[in-house]
């Protein structure tokens, strides 16, 4: 099929255009016409090809990191829709919003479709010759960089692109490969780490009874929320478990709960000890924690956690009789809980009542160890942006290179990332369309789309067994001037080191050599050619390798009790401050994406804008009516965004949704909403020096303006006392007697 | 009386004018009055290639399957005009005629590696999915119709055309006059039935 | 000789009605005709004004409907679910408007009603001008005008048909039907009078009057027929015009909303129409004769008399109203309730109770002889019913789009854009030029039943005397 | 045989109605009170019954075309919606009675009014057929006598119409 | 022609439907299963929509003008009342994908004054861009709001080049001034169908989808052949105990199927599964 895919691309390049051209016609041609239209025809075409017919390829979708496989409809040598793989046990033939949306990833107008290079204040558009020629004079063998004056930046990176990263920073000796991601979940993994012993362990959510989940989004926002989801559906099947969620502002999972809590931001660790302190009362609980750490809970009984934390105080043991009653349970902390000063300390607490519960092995799990550890995905962080930014500062990177992340866009407003790019003299950024930080180099490249592009993937989240997953291209490329990430690297290298990669005249090649060396592990009993094809046929390489143990060293003693404490209110800044995730839009890098801008917010509806979330009692006492124009304060920034009255927040909280407020990142995005990373205060989390996004605090003032909010929601958001959705309780609902009917 | 008559028959063919002159916009494709016993006839305009491909040579001569060449009306909506290096595997292979013009311009495109632009001879309105693949199958395959019946019945007969020219009217009512006859469902029965007559078959 | 039975009608009428004679009876043939004619020559200044201001408003709604053309509907900020905005509730007002030239000269012409016969013409012609305004509604509501002619059921190359089922096609036939035959009626009732003006016109004008007169002469042969066929006709219009309104009210009636699937709307729209379009025949009826001097023929005692017809149509139109909400209160269906507690009490409250008080309490200002004989007063009271009856329309059409069944689309405070103002008012102003037009063109009052009125009643007085 | 016109008028309707009282006493030679017009500004039906029996049928055309326009309007209606693209339609059977009915009553008006007008242009004799003296003065005020008769005879009307104060008499020729 | 077929089919074509075991026997009846248990309101099948039937992206104007073409909409709803009885949702929020219910009885087809909108054989209730003709009229009746209309000339706005390359083939773009709406993706179970016809079979349960349900992350949506009785889809309506032809459903009470607005007799092709709430949580 190697052959295939290089003649596909061929009769591609013929075909490309006419079919396109057909279709807006749509509306034009309204009568019975002759001679007026091309009739499309193929010069040599693969005998499959058949116009007017369907062609599915299998790839593997990069919107997120969670690497589901995917597989797109190719038509007249267009890429049309993209499916799940029912091959890849990640999606499972399923696909969520984000990643339908690659399409327009591919097919966006604003497409970097020319290498830009800087001459002055403004990019220019250059050819290819020159750009290559500017980045060979940079990093070819005249390179006089050594070591990590040479830096890479990147966004979440796996698979080969990340070993074509690695080994261009090694051929200057350098190990400086940044992997920042605005949205990190460090703090959260390492308390996961040392509690548990795994910072991502594999979650038996189907196995589950119960999930008392902080603030995890992880049927929206999360770690491969496609996966989630289907596990998810499976939990909710006989016998029915009950997810209870608690956080400070409802996300898509707490929308899903049977019980959602709000909670003061923060005190979520408190919550989670009361309720550790709560669970060992009952005598199958009683000695599972050492005993001076049970003895340091002591202060925390119900009343003084309901205090602190505004949750009620009967919760509790409310909580723990569910607690004890359905086991296996499955504790989940997350970003809301993690991403405060004692973040670590909140996750840990939260760990521990997976280690009182006893959920290690049953429906907690150790993943399993990677064959090729190089291609495992590397987690970003939000600390290796300021090791960079502290670098740059200082002189120390003379070259930077950046793919897949736009940190001018994320970084707070504290941290002078922005201007201490200037300070490199040499910047090249590889995208597929112009963001912020890309506007800031000196040199940009244009990148093939991911549906144009091979590659190989690592999920972030690998649920059972290893995976590799295989990209590859599902159309010709749209534009010659645009060029593969990895073979832009591999020319590189190539020059760097030619005796070790000149063997490949493309990254095609490489990665297929590469793949094809792997086949022992597989198993694979084929020829390297077959073997190949396969992998390209199926998308996904796949080895069930057995779950590891999880054990860990500290386990409960990470975990500090201190005496519960009531939060200061601070009159300066009434308010706590916490951001929402879309689970579409993310960090914002997806904002470009008009189906993405025009789908609803699941729990506002908001489209195309930002929204301050503010509960209706709060807003009542302010007297604040939806789309009065707010100006939300914090001790760094303020910004002004229409008032949403939302019933799912605490009420000393409000909230705003990142990832809109781009300047620079096409006619989509810019001008929508504002961009809460400018918000945040320098809050960092204790242990991890992780920034922690939760822990801001704000005023908010009325403007006197108001404006239309534009969602899909209507006057009410009450069903009126119509049978829309009707709700049943568990305990009625015969979900075994239903599924045993269709199942028979 | 007489008088009255005369100025009546004026009225009324006055009328028939200003009526035909208004019902024009509202029939594309050809009005109700041009019928012939097959239908409604309705010959299109002469579409002007890039070269004057003769059917009639190898339709009509040869007597070709009409999918030999239209390869895809069997298993897909659209018939297809045929692959460049169809056209080439034959004729590199027949001396006599290379050196035609038309066929040193057939050579001249496979050098380019260029798709020939033809022009669409039957191109129905934007909305409308007629699928060969349905006709084919059924009228072909099933009821064993010969090849130049089945295609003939809406393309006409083309082994007797150079290049394609539109014969009949395709209009709708043309295309529902044939769905209500009564078909036979295969070679070997008598039992019939008709086209659908559901608007998302065609409209969708 | 043979007068006896006017004698004893003259007697009855004397001893009911005794007050103010509707017409002077001694006005001279003659000079009907001098005064008719007169009219169509030169008008007061007033007509100038009228005229080319309602030129103005037709211009502005043209040019605001070549915008929605081009652009789409979505220039009138119609949207899900308010899908039909001010343009099917002036469609209503329009047709409505145009039963009351039926009521005087098909209904009073069958009951003998002789008030009727200076100010019927007018009154027909306005139906037939509001009918036409009323067409132009359902052209600019659509969203493809182009394609409209797939409603009309006729033979085509796509063997296709319209669906008979739905409402609109009972619209299309019925409006259709009732233009037509209008239009018949107005001309047909108009072909004596014809005659006179091409007894009187020169020039192009009197091949053009000749044209449509139709060898009229008066003879007895022709009188006979013409006496026939117009009551035939008057016959038909009378059920065709309660049907037409019956059906514009099923277009609601028979569909499934909250607010519109009430049985009781035929009646209750064939009364707004009535009451409307009387309401817009006292405004014309001033208009007219200030503007064509026809304080002769139009006198105050006829607009005393329609006066009192509007009060009594008032009347009915406010029992029927009462009898929806009534219906709708005491009903079975919470949603129907739910919106008419919308109507009462939600976005549009203001211009629910401005209708209610403008439909039903206005009207009694009708009640008194002095206010009805002022006719400044009268003016505005005509004005503000009309305005009442549009705004019951706009009731009926917009509070359920925004208060229907399905709660996520209902809408909070929606309001049409300058485009759909553009356009109503534009129609304001084709009604108006249309019908101006027609008076300076056609003659506005019938002289031949106005000479009939005449005669009878003078030789009915000249009776008596001897 | 010749026949020749004459045409007297009255300024109302009572010398009028003397003058054919007397014209029909009269027993002329060569006339027939078929014959003589009435011409008036406005309709007088009780001088048209002195001049005898002349029957109106438009009712007739008003009953065919109602007739007309019910039956063929029903029948085309169900047909167009039974023919081969069936339109099916959730909740309705395909030929629906109510709105069939709807329409029909709407056709039934409209042919027949188209009838009945019909019907009365046929009772004018339209086109055509005009009588062939008129005078602008009668779509004002005055009642014309139109009569014809054989040539001869014209002087004997004319002298009828005089003893009744005619205003003018006018022949074929003009006054 | 038609008037002998009037004569000869009479009491066939005055058959009033839907009624009980119409699609006995007939080959297809396309339906729906929505089970709001597993929804989480992820938007997932609403995006899937938008790439496979060429919706258009309104823009921000329009959608706040209440113009958007969504053929699916997830609604979400914070309680069955007309007022919140607690301070916070404590139950969550009720999704609810809303799309064309394709009822039996369309209160839509009704009204359609060019029939631009009609029942398919199949079941399923359809709409003809070409002949509508834009009187909105199936708008205004229809009681779930489902019909979108295309007031602007979408081809000219939403698809700047080349976005236009990703629009289906197989799905005409709209123009402006016509009503659309969800279709169950004819245009896959066209294709569908007439691969079963060709190897002279009939589509098989699973072998088609739409294009939300093949989405769906949590499999939500089941879409199936509701005439083939041992389809998933005709099991589940079986196992939730409604019938197509009926109004008033007579069921066990733990039985989660129902349909929206029922009582309106629009006989919907799509049952709902109650959400299910442990309440003691």
């Amino acid at each position: 099929m190697s052959s295939r895919i290089l003649d596909r691309r061929d009769f591609l390049r013929v075909l490309g255009i006419g079919g396109a051209a057909a279709t807006l016609a749509g509306c034009g041609n309204t009568s019975i016409e002759s001679g007026k239209e091309l009739v499309m025809s193929y010069v040599q075409p693969e005998d499959f090809v058949v116009p007017g017919v369907g062609v599915y390829y299998a790839s593997t979708c990069t919107q997120c990191g969670s690497g589901c496989g995917i597989m797109g409809r190719v038509r007249e040598g267009r890429i049309l829709k993209l499916e799940g793989n029912p091959q890849s046990l990640i999606s499972a033939g399923k696909i969520c919003g984000l990643g339908q949306a690659g399409v327009q990833v591919h097919y966006n107008p604003d497409r970097l479709r020319t290498p830009l290079m800087r001459e002055g204040d403004t990019l220019k558009p250059v050819s290819w010759e020159k750009a290559q020629a500017s980045l060979n004079s940079r990093l070819g063998p005249a390179s006089t960089l050594a070591g990590n004056q040479i830096a890479f930046l990147t966004g979440e990176i796996s698979g080969h692109q990340k070993v074509m990263v690695e080994a261009l920073l090694e051929s200057f000796g350098s190990d400086n490969h940044v992997v920042y991601d605005a949205l990190s979940t460090v703090t959260g993994r390492a308390a996961s780490k040392a509690v548990i012993g795994e910072s991502l362990p594999v979650l038996k959510i189907d196995q589950a009874r119960m999930i008392l989940s902080f603030g995890n989004d992880f049927l929206g926002s999360g770690v491969s929320p496609v996966y989630m989801a289907a596990q998810y559906a499976r939990f909710r099947k006989a016998p029915r478990g009950t997810l209870v969620q608690i956080e400070p502002r409802m996300t898509l999972t707490g929308a899903n709960a049977d019980r959602w809590y709000a909670i003061k931001p923060g005190t979520e660790g408190v919550f989670a000890l009361g309720l550790a302190h709560a669970l060992l009362a009952h005598e199958s609980y009683a000695h599972s924690l050492p005993a001076e750490l049970e003895a340091a809970l002591k202060p925390y009984d119900k009343d003084t956690v309901s205090e602190v934390t505004g949750v009620h105080a009967e919760a509790i043991p409310h909580l723990a009789g569910m607690l004890w009653e359905k086991s296996p349970s499955l504790v989940l902390s997350g970003p809301s809980a993690e991403g405060h000063v004692r973040g670590f300390n909140n996750a840990a607490a939260i760990q521990l009542l997976n280690l009182i519960l006893n959920n290690r092995g049953r429906s907690l799990l150790g993943s399993a160890v990677h064959p090729f550890p190089q291609l495992v995905s590397a987690t970003g962080s939000y600390s290796a942006l300021v090791k960079l930014n502290q670098d740059m500062s200082a002189g120390r990177v003379q070259t930077l290179l950046l793919v897949g992340t736009n940190p001018v866009f994320t970084a707070p407003t504290f941290l002078p990332f922005a201007n201490n790019l200037s300070k490199v003299p040499f910047k090249v950024a590889f995208v597929t369309q112009l963001d912020e930080t890309a506007h800031q180099c000196d040199l940009v490249l244009p990148l093939l789309s991911p549906l144009e592009d091979f590659g190989t993937h690592v999920a972030s989240y690998q649920p059972s067994g290893v995976e590799v997953q295989i990209q590859q291209p599902l159309m010709e490329k749209l534009y010659p001037e645009t060029r593969g990430f990895g073979d832009i690297l591999l020319e590189l290298v190539k020059l760097r080191r030619p005796e070790v990669y000149k063997a490949f005249p493309d990254y095609y090649s490489y990665l297929k050599t590469a793949v094809t060396k792997a086949k022992p592990v597989f198993k694979a009993t084929t020829g390297d050619d077959e073997f190949w094809e396969d992998a390209l046929r199926s998308g996904v390489l796949r080895l069930d390798l057995p779950a590891a143990a999880l054990e860990s060293k500290e386990g409960a003693s990470v975990v500090q009790v201190d005496t519960p404490r009531v939060l200061d209110t601070d009159v300066h800044y009434p308010f706590f401050f916490v951001p929402s995730v879309r689970a579409d839009l993310r960090d914002g890098r997806h904002a470009n994406l008009p189906w993405l801008q025009e789908s609803p917010d699941p729990l506002t509806t908001v489209v195309w804008d930002s929204w301050v979330d503010i509960h209706p009692k709060t807003a009542n006492e302010m007297q604040i009516r939806e789309g009065d124009i707010l100006e939300v304060q914090s001790a760094t920034g303020s910004m002004r965004a229409k008032a949403y009255l939302f019933p799912g927040i605490q009420p000393d909280t409000v909230s705003m949704p990142l990832g809109q407020g781009h300047t620079a990142y096409g006619r989509y995005a810019d001008g929508m909403g504002v961009n809460p990373f400018k918000l945040f205060d320098p809050m960092f989390d204790e242990k991890t020096g992780e920034l922690a996004l939760y822990a801001t605090r704000v005023i908010i003032k009325k403007t006197g303006e108001n404006a239309l909010v534009v969602k899909d929601e209507g006057p009410t958001s009450l069903q009126q006392n119509r049978k829309l959705v009707a709700t049943i309780g568990a305990d009625q609902a015969q979900l075994a007697k239903e599924n045993a009917h269709v199942t028979e | 009386m007489n008088v009255c008559i005369k100025k009546l028959m004026v009225w009324l063919s006055l009328w028939a004018l200003v009526g035909s002159a208004l019902a024009e916009p509202f029939a594309p494709g050809g009005a109700i009055g041009s019928q012939t016993d097959d239908g409604y006839n309705a010959l299109g305009p002469v579409v002007e290639q890039p070269f004057e491909f003769p059917h009639n040579v190898h339709a009509g001569q040869m007597g070709i399957n009409c999918m030999y060449c239209h390869t895809y009306a069997r298993r897909s909506a659209v018939s297809g005009i045929p692959r460049l290096d169809k056209c080439m595997g034959c004729h590199k292979l027949i001396e006599s005629v290379k050196d035609k013009p038309r066929i040193k311009k057939l050579f001249e495109y496979w050098d380019k590696k260029e798709p020939i632009p033809w022009k669409k001879v039957h191109d129905l309105p934007d909305f409308v999915r007629f699928n060969h693949e349905r006709h084919i199958q059924r009228f072909y395959f099933r009821e064993k119709r010969s090849i130049r019946e089945t295609c003939g019945y809406c393309h006409g007969d083309v082994a007797s055309m150079t290049t394609a020219r539109r014969v009949k009217a395709l209009s709708m009512g043309w295309c529902i006059s044939c769905h209500q006859k009564e078909h036979l469902e295969n070679a070997s029965t008598t039992k019939t039935s008709n086209g659908p007559n559901d608007c998302w078959q065609c409209h969708k | 000789m043979i007068h006896t039975t006017d004698e004893r009608d003259i007697e009855v009428e004397r001893r009911f009605v005794p007050k103010a004679k509707d017409i002077n009876d001694e006005i001279a043939w003659a000079q009907i005709n001098k005064d008719v004619l007169r009219s169509m020559e030169r008008p007061r200044m007033m007509y100038w004004v009228i005229f080319l201001a309602s030129l103005a408003l037709f211009s502005f709604g043209v040019y605001c409907e070549v915008r929605q053309y081009q652009s789409g509907l979505g220039m009138a900020d119609l949207e899900n679910p308010q899908v039909w905005g001010l343009y099917i509730a002036t469609f209503i007002f329009w047709i409505g408007m145009s039963h009351s030239g039926t009521l005087l000269s098909a209904i009073l012409h069958i009951m003998h009603a002789d008030w009727r016969k200076p100010i019927y013409r007018f009154a027909e012609a306005m139906t037939t001008f509001s009918l036409m305004t009323a067409g132009l509604f359902v052209l600019v509501h659509l969203g493809r005008v182009w394609q409209f002619y797939y409603v009309v059921a006729y033979p085509n190359e796509r063997w296709t048909w319209p669906n008979f089922n739905s409402p609109l096609v009972w619209d299309a036939t019925a409006i259709g039907t009732y233009l037509t035959s209008s239009i018949v009626f107005l001309y047909f009732g108009m072909i004596p009078d014809l005659a006179i003006c091409r007894d009187n016109a020169k020039g192009f004008r009197r091949k053009f009057y000749w044209l449509l007169s139709l060898g009229w002469q008066g003879t007895d042969r022709q009188w006979a027929n013409f006496r026939v066929t117009y009551l035939t006709v008057a016959c038909f219009l009378i059920p065709l015009a309660v049907s037409v309104h019956s059906i514009v009210a099923t277009d609601f009636a028979v569909s499934q909303q909250p607010g519109w699937h009430i049985t009781s709307f035929p009646p209750y729209f064939v009364a707004g129409a009535l009451y409307s379009g009387c309401a817009a025949i006292i405004t014309l009826f001033i208009i007219l004769r200030y503007v064509f001097r026809f304080e002769e023929y139009m006198t105050m005692p006829i607009l005393d008399k329609t006066c009192r017809l509007t009060f009594a149509i008032a009347m009915v139109w406010t029992y029927l109203n009462l009898i929806e909400y009534a219906s709708v209160w005491y009903g079975s269906d919470p949603y129907a309730k739910e919106t008419l507690i919308f109507r009462a009490t939600g976005t549009y409250a203001p211009y629910w109770w401005a209708m209610n008080f403008l439909g039903s309490v206005v009207p009694f200002a009708l009640a008194f002889k002095s206010l009805r004989n002022h006719i400044p007063t009268m003016m505005v009271v005509s004005l503000l019913l009309n305005l009442g009856m549009w705004l019951e329309r706009f009731m009926i059409v917009t509070p359920t789009f925004a208060h229907g069944y399905y709660p996520w689309t209902w809408t909070g405070n929606w309001w049409p854009s300058w485009i759909q103002w553009g356009i109503v008012a534009g129609s304001f102003g084709w009604f108006t030029m249309l019908f101006m037009l027609f008076c300076k063109i056609f003659p506005a009052v019938s002289m031949y039943e106005v000479k009939e009125m005449v005669y009878h009643r003078f030789m009915a007085r000249k009776a008596r005397a001897s | 045989m010749s026949k020749a016109h004459t045409l007297a008028l009255y300024s109302d309707f009572e010398e009028a109605g003397r003058a054919i009282q007397e014209l029909k006493s009269a027993n002329l030679q060569g006339f027939k009170m078929d014959d003589v017009i009435l011409k008036s500004p406005i309709e007088h039906p009780e001088l048209s019954e002195m001049l005898g029996s002349r029957p109106v049928y438009v009712q007739f055309f008003t009953l065919a075309g109602a007739v007309l326009g019910s039956s063929i309007g029903f029948t085309l209606i169900a047909s167009a919606q039974a023919n081969f693209l069936v339109q099916i339609r959730g909740g309705r059977p395909i030929v629906p009675l109510p709105p069939d009915l709807v329409i029909t009553y709407e056709l039934f008006i409209l042919i027949g009014v188209f009838m009945t007008v019909l019907g009365c242009f046929i009772g004018w004799k339209l086109p055509g057929n005009r009588s062939p003296i008129y005078n602008t003065s009668i779509s004002e005020d005055k009642v014309g006598i139109l009569v014809k008769a054989e040539a001869q005879t014209i002087p004997q009307i004319n002298e009828i119409f005089n003893r009744h104060q005619p205003l003018e008499i006018i022949g074929e020729q003009g006054r | 022609m038609s008037l002998s077929n009037l004569i000869k089919n009479w009491s066939s074509l005055r058959v009033r439907r839907p009624y009980e075991g119409q699609y006995k026997g007939k080959d297809y009846k396309w339906a729906m299963v929505i089970d709001l248990d597993a929804c989480t309101g992820c938007n997932a099948c609403t995006t899937a929509c938008y790439a496979e039937n060429n919706l258009p992206v309104v823009g921000k104007e329009s959608f706040a003008k209440g113009q958007a073409m969504h053929w699916i909409r997830i609604e979400r709803y914070w309680g069955p009342g007309d007022h919140m009885t607690e301070e916070f949702p404590q139950r969550g929020a009720q999704f609810l994908p809303m799309l064309c219910q394709q009822c039996e009885a369309a209160p839509c087809e009704v009204v359609c004054p060019v029939g631009a909108t009609h029942h398919t054989p199949d079941g399923l209730n359809s709409q003809v861009y070409n002949r509508c003709i834009g009187s909105r009229y199936c708008s205004a009746n229809c009681p779930y709001k489902v019909r979108y209309f295309n007031w602007w000339q979408y081809p000219e706005r939403a698809w700047p080049n080349p976005l236009e390359l990703q629009l289906n083939p197989d799905v005409t773009v709209r123009s402006k001034g016509v009503m659309e709406k969800c279709t169950f993706c004819v245009q896959r179970l066209t294709e569908a169908k007439n691969r079963a016809r060709t190897e002279n079979r009939l589509v098989a349960d699973g072998e088609v989808t739409t294009a939300c349900a093949q989405a769906c992350p949590t499999s939500a949506i089941t879409f199936g052949n509701l005439a083939n009785e041992k389809s998933t889809v005709a099991k589940m309506w079986q196992a939730h105990q409604i019938k197509l032809a009926s109004d008033v459903q007579e069921k066990d009470d733990t039985v989660r199927g129902y349909r929206i607005f029922e009582d309106l007799r629009t006989y919907p092709s799509i049952v709902y599964l109650e959400q299910v709430r442990d309440l003691e949580a």
